[in-house]
């Protein structure tokens, strides 16, 4: 793993966090569902770099998609604002 | 001789992709975002993935398949977006020079009552 | 040198488009920037591809092309009021 | 407050221990092999090719070496899918919500991709042994193609009696072929067809018979569990 | 100084900072979701950060530096495999993991389903009728 | 041929195929379960005589899958401490696949019995494996199908409980993961016999020992009714329907049990201290269950909290482990608390019939209307309470003799505590069954003799409870060589791996 | 329109190609499998995809779709350059408004292509295709009136794809 490679990563990681924290901070349930879709991705990026290309594809198909969608769904039946 | 196509090319896409994010994040309204969005990183996706293709030329079918995904993906997804958000009412920039909607939806509840 | 180069390029994108997801004030705005960088990451990760030399990775980013617009798809039908 | 003061805490304790735990297992290290092979890892890389045939070693390892997960996992998605079905089963008469139409690009557009994802799946699950991939993502973007149909064609259905039964008998049939592994070599799941030349695309075995097999149950129960999921309210 | 920084940004200081930290701050971050929020959706989103924490500190425990992915090509066949490529078990392992995590939430977003038809609400603090 | 890898083969068979049997008729799904753990019972009892053959006058058997060795691939170990916990799971589960001939489950049927059959199914597999990622993945599919089966009854209540069941356990199954994960990132290896190999050698950090220790306790504590994970038996209890329940108490949380047993006996070894740990949570479990139940009006809540208690009680037992006396008590405990426990709900299902009414007020008097049926119950009650001629008179005699022999006479003292508050609620209970008039509501639903396969399933278990009272030697090989195979690491490793 | 046999046949014949693309090899094996996989996805999605049938691999409309691809990636090249220009440019030269325009093409697979190659050109983004007309964002307003903005945006491209779609 070269150094800039490592650099990119730490980047990915840190904004998989910022992701993450943007899923507890916000009030809208829809922009939840956004931002975990996003910490998705770059956990499927993180698993690539670390050479697991299997674990990347199948967090790929996973992620790009299929439980957005399911998220959307269940958002859909239920209500999208969160109240206190 | 291909390998530097390649790599001008690969160069090229990734300006346009800094561009597009650097669109995405300027532009005043979600209609100029997607402007940025899709068309600078389609392009620049686009052009680094043929340029890895041009760089290594035995992958070149499987990137070929990529950009062809992503030129048929990203117009459909960014006008679901364009839509949904004037369907769920975002407010044009106040810039903004004309805005039709009105009378489109007008125009085709007549045609629709016909 | 190359390799710095691009993938700084591509790196400040996505960075400024997670930005964009964070601070956007519309579920719409959010949706525009995770769109956009799934295109990115796409090309990011046929770049690494091939800085890592192996031909098998491509699998990966070609999934990525074909199934990334589904998110915003789904994303876009629910504001319309879709689903 | 209080609460959320008490869980910070709670957390920062955790984190501690995690990290200290974690801290001792070097990062990036060489494995280590203090007697032959004593990181399994290191023998399913030497010998896959030679015992599987198999070139990707994580799908040997998940096919063969560690087939039987691989039937749990199959398992549990099953559990999934018909538990989701048994619990959403009487929320479906209620609730009419009104729906937008999709627009015409979007309809068009799926119509095109659809086959071309179908392939894709195909692509990705029979190539298990050889590239990154297998049963299960292959499935799933197989269940991404109905997905999107699902998202922008209006009021589309899948038949639900066919995907009930191309589930089960996929199931019954990953089953049967470990018990005929067990009647023919003596145990279960056991390898009873040939190795093939490593790299092609007839090799490996079971191996791609197996994900085959998981490919279309993960593609069914998916679809099943998405249209289950988008029933539960009726159209307008 | 740039001796310093060099030491701090090489490799193997800043390799496990970046791959156990981010796991143990998104297991942490979905932990504290759970514990906390009152919301339903939001419960089920951070148990699938929890998994995803878990999922990639067991990729980053089977990396080894400069090694590659776990699948062979001829060059890799002539040689010692295990010389070459990364530990493919935690990665064998994730999958089932992946799957076993899609499997849960599926389950508790259906359940979520039936619980707001019943109660109309997503809050717990305003589910009355068990205590919590 | 048979072997033990047919105890799960089949089910998961039968579990796949229901759907094909109900497009043939709509009656033959509700016989599906039934015939499955026949079948899967008549194999575990033919496997039986192997078993105890050989010169310790037990063995212990190692399957593999796909023919691949210990070490590098996925084995079964059938020694008799697994043996002994798939008969408690496979008896429990065809007496409550009888209860199902009569009992019409909420719709859609067939998805009830495919969950019904995967529960039974991932808790064998639990018990049978030997390979702790393995263990992880049975886990998963008992707690995912036992989650699917508290709220399939569709109330707001059901679900509330299976969202609570849910977090609770599927937080502590990946905190089990994460310890597999610590584990496998020390030794690089997934093998139970080869772990405790290694950690027996010391190669692994005291530092990671300890996180793993907790991680496991944590993780499987919450399918094994452990203290502060156990918030959602009380509530999983009340609404989950009534087979489901008993095989809740009679086959999950003996899976659960057993894991924990495993893990912490085989893995990590008594000499590291745990056991103080498990004396600790196991008395605060019974302590809080037995108190808890003194203050329920419902029956199924009562009932919940009494398993709580005796759960609690074994797992004191288990930590007694210094004295073989007080784990052979614990084992007997777990037999014996599966069987009364699967009995008491099955028949309190029956008391209850046609009319859904469970609190203690409205069942009063039920002695009087459904004799039988409210006898049975009797039965399995007096034996949880531990009274001579009944079976829980052994175990809780050999628990306590264990822990004063050990040493531990405090904890012996605050198990007789509780013991004492057990009869002080159940002798109420009694009270109210017997004691009062039944009400017209309750004499009008009386379906007893309609009941006729429900009854043959508790009739049989009835008698398993009194056998044993009478004549323990019947099991007592099990227990004897299930103890020895818990704590006797060396021959676990060298059955498994071969000598050493 | 075309047959179901011919519908059956071209969408069999460009799954193969794709599948080719995707292995990237003539291995006998892959190509058998390939041609397996594409008659069975054929079989069941032939209706979804296509209206038309062989008629779309006449060489005359494949040799007018390559011309087109090449007009229309010069038109994105052009309009890339526009939109980098306007992100760079600090003082963001926009000028943005939703207009209404018609379309002449008639089939769904037609208004497809003139809707996705607005949205990927000069300044334009397709908002809505209901029958006819079109609501389009155009980020740099030149003509509000329908007419003159129908000539302006689909207009360009209109001329091409008319000569080989309808």
């Amino acid at each position: 793993m070269a150094p800039f490679v490592l650099y990119l990563s730490l980047a990915l990681a840190i904004l998989m966090i910022v992701g993450a924290i943007v899923v507890v901070v916000t009030k809208d349930l829809l922009v939840a569902v956004i931002a975990s879709a996003v910490v998705d991705l770059v956990l499927a990026i993180l698993f690539y770099i670390l050479q697991a290309p299997d674990v990347a594809i199948t967090q790929a198909a996973i992620g790009a998609g299929l439980t957005t969608a399911i998220f959307v769904v269940v958002l859909r039946k239920t209500e999208r604002f969160e109240d206190d | 001789m291909l390998a530097i196509i390649g790599w001008i090319m690969i160069y090229i896409g990734a300006i346009f992709l800094f561009l597009g994010a650097l669109g995405i994040f300027r532009f005043p309204d979600v209609y100029n975002r997607l402007q940025a969005g899709t068309k600078c990183t389609t392009l620049g996706a686009f052009s680094t993935i043929v340029g890895v293709g041009l760089v290594n030329p035995p992958w070149l079918p499987k990137t070929l398949l990529i950009a062809f995904f992503i030129l048929l993906t990203n117009p459909i997804s960014s006008h679901a977006l364009g839509r949904a958000s004037y369907k769920s009412g975002v407010k044009l920039w106040e810039g903004s020079v004309v805005d039709k909607c009105k009378d489109f939806e007008e125009c085709h509840k007549k045609e629709e009552e016909e | 040198m190359n390799w710095i180069i691009v993938i700084t390029l591509i790196g400040l994108g996505t960075v400024l488009t997670i930005l964009r997801m964070a601070m956007g004030p519309t579920p719409a705005d959010r949706a525009v920037a995770v769109d956009s960088m799934t295109t990115i990451t796409t090309a990011l990760l046929v770049l690494l591809g091939l800085f890592m030399k192996r031909y098998i990775y491509l699998d990966i980013s070609l999934v990525y092309a074909a199934l990334a617009f589904i998110a915003t798809l789904a994303i876009a039908r629910y504001l319309e009021g879709g689903v | 407050m209080i609460r959320r003061l008490f869980v910070l805490v709670l957390l920062i304790i955790i984190g501690y221990f995690l990290g200290t735990a974690m801290a001792s297992i070097p990062f990036g290290a060489e494995k280590v092999d203090v007697g032959p092979y004593r990181s399994v890892g290191n023998y399913y890389v030497d010998n896959t090719v030679q015992e599987t045939g198999g070139v990707n070693a994580v799908t040997s390892i998940v096919v063969l070496y560690r087939g039987f997960d691989t039937l749990g996992e199959v398992t549990v998605l099953f559990l999934a899918a018909t538990g989701l079905a048994a619990i959403l089963a009487l929320t479906r008469e209620r609730r009419k919500l009104k729906k937008e139409k999709p627009s015409l690009i979007m309809r068009v557009g799926t119509d095109y991709l659809f086959p071309a994802a179908i392939v894709l799946g195909s692509y990705v699950f029979l190539h298990g042994h050889l590239t990154p991939g297998g049963g299960f993502p292959g499935g799933v973007i197989i269940a991404s193609g109905f997905l999107m149909l699902f998202l922008a064609q209006w009021r589309y259905k899948v038949d639900e009696l066919g995907l009930k039964i191309i589930e089960s008998l996929a199931g019954m049939t990953y089953v049967t072929i470990g018990l005929i592994g067990l009647f023919k070599l003596g145990t279960f799941l056991g390898n009873f067809l040939g190795k093939g030349t490593p790299g092609a695309l007839l090799s490996a075995g079971i191996i791609p018979v197996i994900y085959i097999v998981i490919g279309i149950k993960v593609g069914s129960e998916m679809t099943g569990l998405l249209q289950n999921l988008r029933e539960t309210t009726e159209n307008e | 100084m740039s001796e310093a920084i060099k030491t701090f940004f090489s490799p193997s200081v800043l390799g496990p900072e970046i791959f156990y930290g981010s796991s143990v701050a998104l297991f942490l971050i979905g932990l504290y979701m759970v514990l906390v929020k009152k919301n339903l959706v939001k419960i089920a989103i951070g148990l699938t950060f929890i998994e995803s924490g878990v999922n990639l500190f067991l990729i980053s425990i089977g990396y080894v530096w400069g090694k590659t992915a776990p699948i062979l090509n001829k060059t890799l066949m002539m040689g010692t495999p295990s010389k070459e490529v990364v530990d493919p078990v935690p990665q064998a392992l994730v999958l089932t993991a992946i799957v076993i995590g899609v499997a849960v939430t599926a389950m508790a977003l259906s359940i979520v389903i039936v619980i707001h038809d019943k109660y109309g609400t997503l809050n717990i603090s305003k589910i009355k009728e068990l205590k919590w | 041929m048979v072997s033990p890898i047919l105890l799960i083969a089949i089910p998961l068979f039968m579990a796949f195929s229901v759907p094909i049997w109900g497009l043939i008729s709509k009656k033959l799904p509700k016989l599906v379960p039934f015939f499955t753990f026949a079948i899967t019972t008549a194999i575990l009892v033919s496997l039986l005589p192997t078993l105890f053959s050989g010169q310790q006058g037990f063995n212990l058997t190692s399957v593999t899958i796909a023919g691949i060795k210990p070490p590098y691939g996925i084995n079964l170990t059938f020694g008799p401490a697994s043996a002994f916990f798939a008969l408690i799971i496979q008896l429990v589960a065809l007496a409550a696949s009888l209860y199902l001939f009569e009992y019409e489950p909420p719709e859609p049927a067939e998805k009830f019995y495919m969950l019904f059959i995967l529960v039974v199914l991932g808790a064998t597999g639990m018990v049978l494996t030997g390979d702790i990622f393995n263990m992880f993945v049975f886990l998963e599919i008992t707690s995912i199908s036992s989650y699917a089966l508290t709220a399939i009854n569709k109330t707001g209540h059901s679900a509330e409980a299976g969202f609570k069941y849910l977090l609770l356990g599927s937080l502590g199954s990946t905190l089990f993961l994460l310890g597999i994960a610590l584990l496998y990132g020390s030794l690089r290896t997934l093998n139970m016999a080869q772990l405790s190999l290694y950690i027996h050698q010391g190669h692994l950090d005291p530092k990671v020992l300890m996180a793993v220790v907790v991680l496991f306790i944590v993780g499987l504590g919450v399918e094994a009714e452990l203290l502060p994970l156990n918030g959602w038996v009380p509530d999983a209890y009340e609404a989950a329907p009534i087979p489901v329940v008993s095989i809740l108490s009679g086959v999950v949380a003996k899976a659960g049990l057993y894991a924990l047993a495993r893990v912490l006996y085989t893995i990590i070894g008594i000499e590291t201290g745990v056991l103080n740990l498990l004396l600790i949570f196991g008395i605060l479990t019974l302590l809080s269950g037995e108190l808890s139940a003194l203050r329920q009006k419902d029956i199924r809540r009562l009932l919940a909290y009494s398993s709580i208690g005796q759960m609690g009680l074994i797992i004191l037992a288990l930590g007694g482990g210094n004295s073989p006396m007080a784990m052979v008590g614990g084992l007997f405990q777990a037999f014996n608390h599966a069987i009364a426990k699967g009995l008491m709900f099955l028949a309190l299902g029956i008391m209850a019939a046609g009319f859904n009414k469970w609190d203690m007020e409205s069942l009063a008097g039920v002695g009087k209307a459904k004799p039988y049926t409210t006898f049975l119950f009797t039965i399995g009650l007096l034996s949880t309470l531990g009274l001579p001629l009944f079976s829980g008179f052994w175990s809780k005699f050999l628990i306590i003799f264990g822990l004063v022999h050990s040493g531990q006479v405090v904890y012996a003292a605050l198990a007789l505590i509780g013991s004492v508050i057990e009869v002080v609620y159940f002798a109420r209970l009694l009270g109210y069954l017997y004691g009062k008039d039944p009400s017209e509501e309750l004499l009008n639903s009386t379906l007893e003799s309609k009941k006729g396969f429900a009854l043959l399933g508790m009739t049989f278990l009835a008698a398993f409870v009194i056998l044993i009272g009478v004549y323990p030697d019947f099991i007592t090989n099990f227990i004897l060589g299930g103890t020895a195979e818990l704590v006797y690491k060396s021959f676990y490793i060298s059955s498994i791996l071969g000598g050493i | 329109m075309g047959s179901r046999l011919s519908k059956f046949l071209y969408t069999a014949i460009v799954m193969f190609v794709l599948w080719l693309l995707l292995t990237s090899t003539f291995n006998s094996q892959e190509v058998i499998a390939g041609a397996i996989i594409s008659v069975l996805v054929a079989a069941f999605t032939h209706e979804r995809f296509t209206r038309k049938g062989l008629a779309n691999l006449h060489p005359k409309r494949v040799v007018c779709m390559v011309l087109y691809f090449f007009y229309f990636f010069w038109q994105m090249v052009k309009a890339n350059i526009d939109v980098a220009w306007r992100v760079i440019h600090p003082k963001m030269p926009i000028n943005p408004g939703i207009v209404h325009v018609k379309t002449t093409m008639k089939s769904d697979f037609g208004k497809l292509m003139v809707a996705n190659s607005i949205t990927l050109t000069p300044g334009t983004l397709t908002l809505e295709v209901l029958g006819d007309d079109m609501l389009i964002h155009w980020i740099d307003v030149k003509a509000t009136d329908v007419e003159t903005a129908s000539k302006m945006i689909p207009g360009v491209f209109e001329k091409c794809l008319k000569e080989f779609l309808e």
